[in-house]
C-alpha cells in the first residue's frame, strides 16, 4: 500500500545514491518537482532512464545528479537542444556521462518487458543502423518458428520509477489520463515505485477501463499540485512552452545554469517555494 | 510566379504535404512533419489520420504542437493509447501507412543520422538522438524526409547512420528483411527527390520552381543525379499558402509567441 | 474503413470456408449473433479460435462448421461441459475435430504479438507440464542476455475476427468497454475484423484512453441490437444465465441439439427472427 | 460441533478462506476459489485483492460471479484492464500473492490435472483444460489448491500433467527456474494438506472435525502421509457460516435460481 507523504520524505527514504531511477511522462504529466527534489536533497550516481529526457533530466545532469543517462530523445521539445545533457557528453561537465541510447519502440518494449518481468524484449527494427555497435544491449534473436531475426532489448527494471499523475484518492490509487506515455509500464516494472498528484479526492470517479494504478503497486503518493510544471497536466493547467523557451537561455551558459540551481531549487525548500521564487523571477524578466 | 510570392520553406512545407493522399495513415514528429501533414489534413486529404508517437491516434489539431505531446493533441483524438501501444500494435502493427522523419544527415540511399556530428565516444555535436525513427524507417510502408538541403546535410558519408534508408543501394533493403518499403521521397528547400527503382539512390525528380540544377548540386554533398524528366514543382496554390500560413499564425497566438508580421 | 452493412452481408462476404476465425468476447459481449450466422450460411472447415470457447463454439463445432479449434478453456462457465465440444473430440461427431490447446496467458499474448506483428510471443509457463507434448507450437527459447529458458508460441493472425461492441458511430468508430478481454488484440491481429455493435450513435462521447477501435481498422460494422445475447453488453444487459443452464440439456442429446440448431438458426431468417424464436420457444417451456 | 452445524463443502470453503492473509492480492478462479476468497474479504480479510483473469482488479462482486466475466465483477472493481494484461503485467509480473486453482486430478506433489481423463489422442472424458492454471502455477507467489477429496481426483499418477507443482518433488521445482513458489497448501473437504519442506510430498497438516485418518486414506490414491502433529481444523464459526450462507443465498436469488432451503 502506498503511503501518503510528503514528497521530501518520500524522495528521503525511496530514492537512495546510485540508484536507477526512471522518471515517466510523454511531455505530459512530467514530474518536474520530484526531479528537483532529488536535486535539493543532492543526490549523486544516480542512472536516470527516460524516453525523452527533456528539461527536468537537464537539470538533474546539470547539478551532477548523474552518472548515467539511458534514453532515446534528447531535446528541448520545441525549442532544441539540451545544452546541460550536450555539455555533459561533450565536455564532460560538470562531469563525464555515459550514455546508452536506444529507440523509442525499444525503450517503450523495455518497459513493457520489465512490467512483465520477462528478461527481454523483441521488435523489429535496427536491422542495418548502427546504434547496436555502440549498444551492448541492443542484440538480435532468432524466432523459433519462422526463422526471422528480430532485435532484442533487455528488460528496464528501475530501482525507482517517479510519475506524476491528476489524482489519487484516500487509499492511494492513483488516476491518470490524457497522453500517457509509459507512466503504467514504467511504474510497474520498478522496484518502488513514487507518484505526485495535483489532487486527492474521496473518489477518483474513474471511466470503465481507465488507467488506474492501485495504492498496493506503489510506494508513496505525495500531494503536490502543480508538480509537472512547466509541463502541463491535462484538465489542470497548460504547458507553459514560455519557460521552455527561457530554458535554452537559462541552461546555455553554465554560471547563468549554476545561479538559476542555486536560487530557485538549492535555496528554497520545496516546490511550493520554488514557485513562488519562480514566478518573481518571471515578473523581473517582463518588466 | 514571384519569389516574393511564398518562401522555400513553405514550398518545401506544401511540396510534402502533398505527397500525403486522403485517407492516408501518418505517422507524425514534431515540427516540418506536422507541420506538412496537418496542412493536408486541411486541405486536400481531410480524412488522413494523424498518429503521435506520445499516443493520439486520429489527431486534429487546432493548433500545431510545440511538442509531441501537447493535450490538443489528444483531446481532439480518436483514441489516446500508450506510447508502448503505438509503437507495437500501431507502427510494429504494420497500420501506418506513412511516416514523416527529418535528420541531421542524410545520404544518397536516403540513410539518416540523428545521432551525433563527429565520433560518437567525443562528438563535436551530439545530436537529440534516434527518438522513433528506427522503428519507423523499419516499419512504416513508406517513409518521407523533409529537410533542408545543404553541404552539410547532404553528405557523402553519415558520421552515424541511425536509421536505414537503403543501406547500400540496390537489394541490400530487402535483404535485411524490414517489413516496410522504405523511402518513397525526400522533399527539400530546393526540389522532391525520388530512389531510383533499381539503385535506390536518391534522384532530382521535380525542381522546386525558380530552383537551378547548380543550386541543387551546390547544396549536395555527392554528385546527385536527375531523372530524365524533372518537372517543375506546382508553386503553391493561394489555398494551400492561406491554410498553411493561418495555421501558423494562430500556432504561434496559441503558444504565447509574437506571431510573424 | 469500415462498411456499416447488415450481418448477412458481412459474414456473407468476409467469412470464407477454410478461414481462420477467431470470435472474441471473454464471457462478456460475445458475439452470438455472428457466430449464428455463420452456421445459417452454412461455413465449412473452419479453424476456430477462441480463449474460451464458450456456447458460441459449442453451436458452430455440433453444427459441423469447424474442423479445427484452438483455444485454452473449453466448459459452459458455470454450468459444466461443452457437451458438443466433448462429442466430437471423444467421438468425432458430427465430425473429427482437430484441436490445439494452450493456456489463457499463452493464447493472450499470442493475439497481442498477433497485433504487434511479432512472430512469436515469450512468456514465463510450461516447464514442468506435458502440455509441450502435445502442442508443437509450445517452444522454448533463451534469452540473448540472462540465459534463461522461456516459452515461446507463434502469433495468432486469424483471417478474420469477430466481435461485438457496445457503439459505433457513423464513420464506424467502435467503443467497448467493461471487460475487454482480448478483443482490441484479436481485432488488430487479423486480416479483416467484423464488429457487431449495440447501437450506431452521432458521437461515441468515449472517455479519454477508452477503448476504441477507428473505423480504418475494421471491415465491417453491423447493426445488431442484442447481438451478445446470452452473454451480456455491459449498460444494454444481463447475462442470460438461465439458458447457458438450459444448453446444458439442449446440447446433451444429439437430436435435441440438431432440432434446436434447426428450429432457431437455419429456419429463421436472421438474428432478430432468431430472438422472436427462441423467445417464443423459452415461453413454452415456462407454461 | 454436531455434524449437523455445517456441511463439508462448508467446511473446505472456510478452510480455504482462511488462508489468505488481509490484504493479500489473489488471482481468483470461478467456483470454490471464488467463494473461499471472497468468504475472507467479507470476513477476516477486508482488504483482500481480488483479480479475475478476465480483467478485473480489485473487484468486489456483490454476488459471486456464475462466469469469469461477470458484469459485477467490472462495476465495483478498482479498475479493469486487458486479459493480455493481467496475465503479462499483473500475474507474470510477480503480483499475485496468491493463485486459487482447483483440479480433476491431483498427484502427491501437487500436480495437476484440467485437460484429459484417459488417452490424450481418445479421451474417456475431455476436460475444459488449462485455462490460466499453467501460468498460475508458474508465477503466483504460493498457490492454494481447493477441491474433493476421492481416490478419482487424488491419484497416484496424473493422466495428463497440465500444471507443474513440484513435479517428482525436492528441489525439481526449483530446478525448472520457475518464479513461482508452488503450492503451499491443498484444501480438501477433508483435510489440509502441506507440502513436506523437503520432499515436496503432500502431507496432511489439519483433520476436519470428525474426520478420521482412515477416510483420508481411503479417499487418497496413493498412501497418504501425515505430519508429526495433526491438529483438528477449527470448525466453522458462526460469523463464517452466516456470511457464507448469505453470500450463497444472494448469489443463487441474483441468477435467477431457487436457493436451497
Amino acid at each position: 500500500m502506498a503511503e501518503i507523504i510528503s514528497l521530501r520524505e518520500a524522495i528521503g527514504s525511496l530514492l537512495r545514491d546510485g540508484d536507477t531511477v526512471a522518471m515517466e511522462g510523454f511531455t505530459h504529466l512530467i514530474p518536474f518537482a520530484a526531479g528537483q527534489e532529488a536535486i535539493r536533497q543532492g543526490r549523486k550516481d544516480l542512472t536516470l532512464i527516460r524516453m525523452t529526457p527533456d528539461v527536468i533530466y537537464d537539470q538533474l545532469i546539470g547539478a551532477g545528479c548523474a552518472k548515467k543517462l539511458i534514453f532515446s530523445w534528447g531535446g528541448n521539445p520545441g525549442v532544441g537542444s539540451l545544452h546541460r545533457l550536450r555539455d555533459a557528453v561533450e565536455k564532460d561537465w560538470p562531469k563525464p556521462l555515459e550514455i546508452q541510447e536506444h529507440g523509442h519502440g525499444d525503450l517503450s518494449n523495455a518497459y513493457v518487458a520489465g512490467a512483465a518481468n520477462l528478461p527481454f524484449a523483441v521488435l523489429r527494427a535496427y536491422a542495418g543502423s548502427e546504434l547496436p555497435q555502440h549498444n551492448k544491449n541492443i542484440r538480435f534473436v532468432e524466432c523459433p518458428f519462422t526463422g526471422e531475426r528480430l532485435a532484442a532489448v533487455p528488460a528496464i527494471r528501475p530501482d525507482v520509477t517517479v510519475i506524476h499523475a491528476q489524482k489519487a484518492d484516500r487509499k492511494g490509487n492513483v488516476l491518470l489520463w490524457g497522453i500517457l506515455g509509459v507512466q503504467k509500464e514504467a511504474v510497474l516494472a520498478a522496484k518502488r515505485a513514487i507518484v505526485t498528484v495535483e489532487e486527492i479526492v474521496d473518489n477518483l470517479n474513474a471511466p470503465p477501463n481507465a488507467c488506474v494504478l492501485p495504492s498496493w503497486t506503489l510506494a508513496a503518493v505525495c500531494h503536490v499540485p502543480g508538480g509537472a510544471r512547466p509541463s502541463y497536466a491535462h484538465g489542470y493547467y497548460d504547458r507553459d512552452n514560455r519557460f521552455y523557451q527561457a530554458w535554452d537561455d537559462i541552461s546555455r551558459d553554465r554560471e547563468v545554469f549554476l545561479n538559476w540551481i542555486k536560487k530557485h531549487i538549492l535555496d528554497t525548500e520545496d516546490f511550493s517555494a520554488f514557485q513562488r521564487v519562480l514566478n518573481e523571477s518571471t515578473k523581473e524578466q517582463l518588466v | 510566379m514571384s519569389a516574393a510570392n511564398y518562401t522555400t520553406t513553405e514550398m518545401m512545407t506544401v511540396a510534402a504535404s502533398r505527397l500525403l493522399k486522403n485517407g492516408a495513415v501518418c505517422f507524425v514528429g514534431i515540427g516540418l512533419p506536422s507541420t506538412a501533414a496537418n496542412l493536408a489534413r486541411l486541405t486536400h486529404a481531410p480524412d488522413i489520420v494523424l498518429i503521435y508517437e506520445s499516443g493520439p491516434i486520429g489527431a486534429k489539431p487546432e493548433v500545431l504542437p510545440l511538442s509531441i505531446g501537447d493535450g490538443d493533441l489528444a483531446e481532439r483524438a480518436d483514441t489516446v493509447v500508450s506510447t508502448p501501444e503505438i509503437f507495437r500494435y500501431w507502427l510494429q502493427g504494420g497500420r501506418v501507412d506513412v511516416g514523416f522523419l527529418g535528420a541531421a544527415q542524410i545520404d544518397k540511399f536516403a540513410n539518416i543520422n540523428t545521432t551525433v556530428i563527429g565520433d560518437y565516444q567525443k562528438p563535436s555535436t551530439r545530436l537529440p538522438g534516434a527518438g522513433g525513427a528506427p522503428e519507423i524507417a523499419s516499419c512504416a510502408k513508406e517513409v518521407v524526409l523533409v529537410l533542408k538541403q545543404s553541404p552539410r546535410a547532404f553528405v557523402k558519408k553519415l558520421d552515424f547512420l541511425t536509421s536505414v534508408g537503403y543501406l547500400d543501394g540496390g537489394d541490400a533493403r530487402k535483404r535485411l528483411g524490414l517489413p516496410g518499403n522504405g523511402p518513397s521521397a525526400v522533399v527539400t528547400d530546393l526540389c522532391l527527390m525520388r530512389p531510383n527503382e533499381a539503385t535506390k539512390e536518391l534522384t532530382v525528380a521535380q525542381l522546386h520552381p525558380g530552383i537551378t540544377r547548380e543550386q541543387v548540386q551546390k547544396a549536395t554533398g555527392w554528385e546527385i543525379k536527375f531523372a530524365a524528366n524533372v518537372p517543375e514543382t506546382a508553386a503553391p496554390a493561394e489555398n494551400e499558402l492561406r491554410v498553411l500560413r493561418d495555421l501558423l499564425h494562430r500556432t504561434a497566438v496559441a503558444h504565447g509567441q509574437t506571431p510573424a508580421a
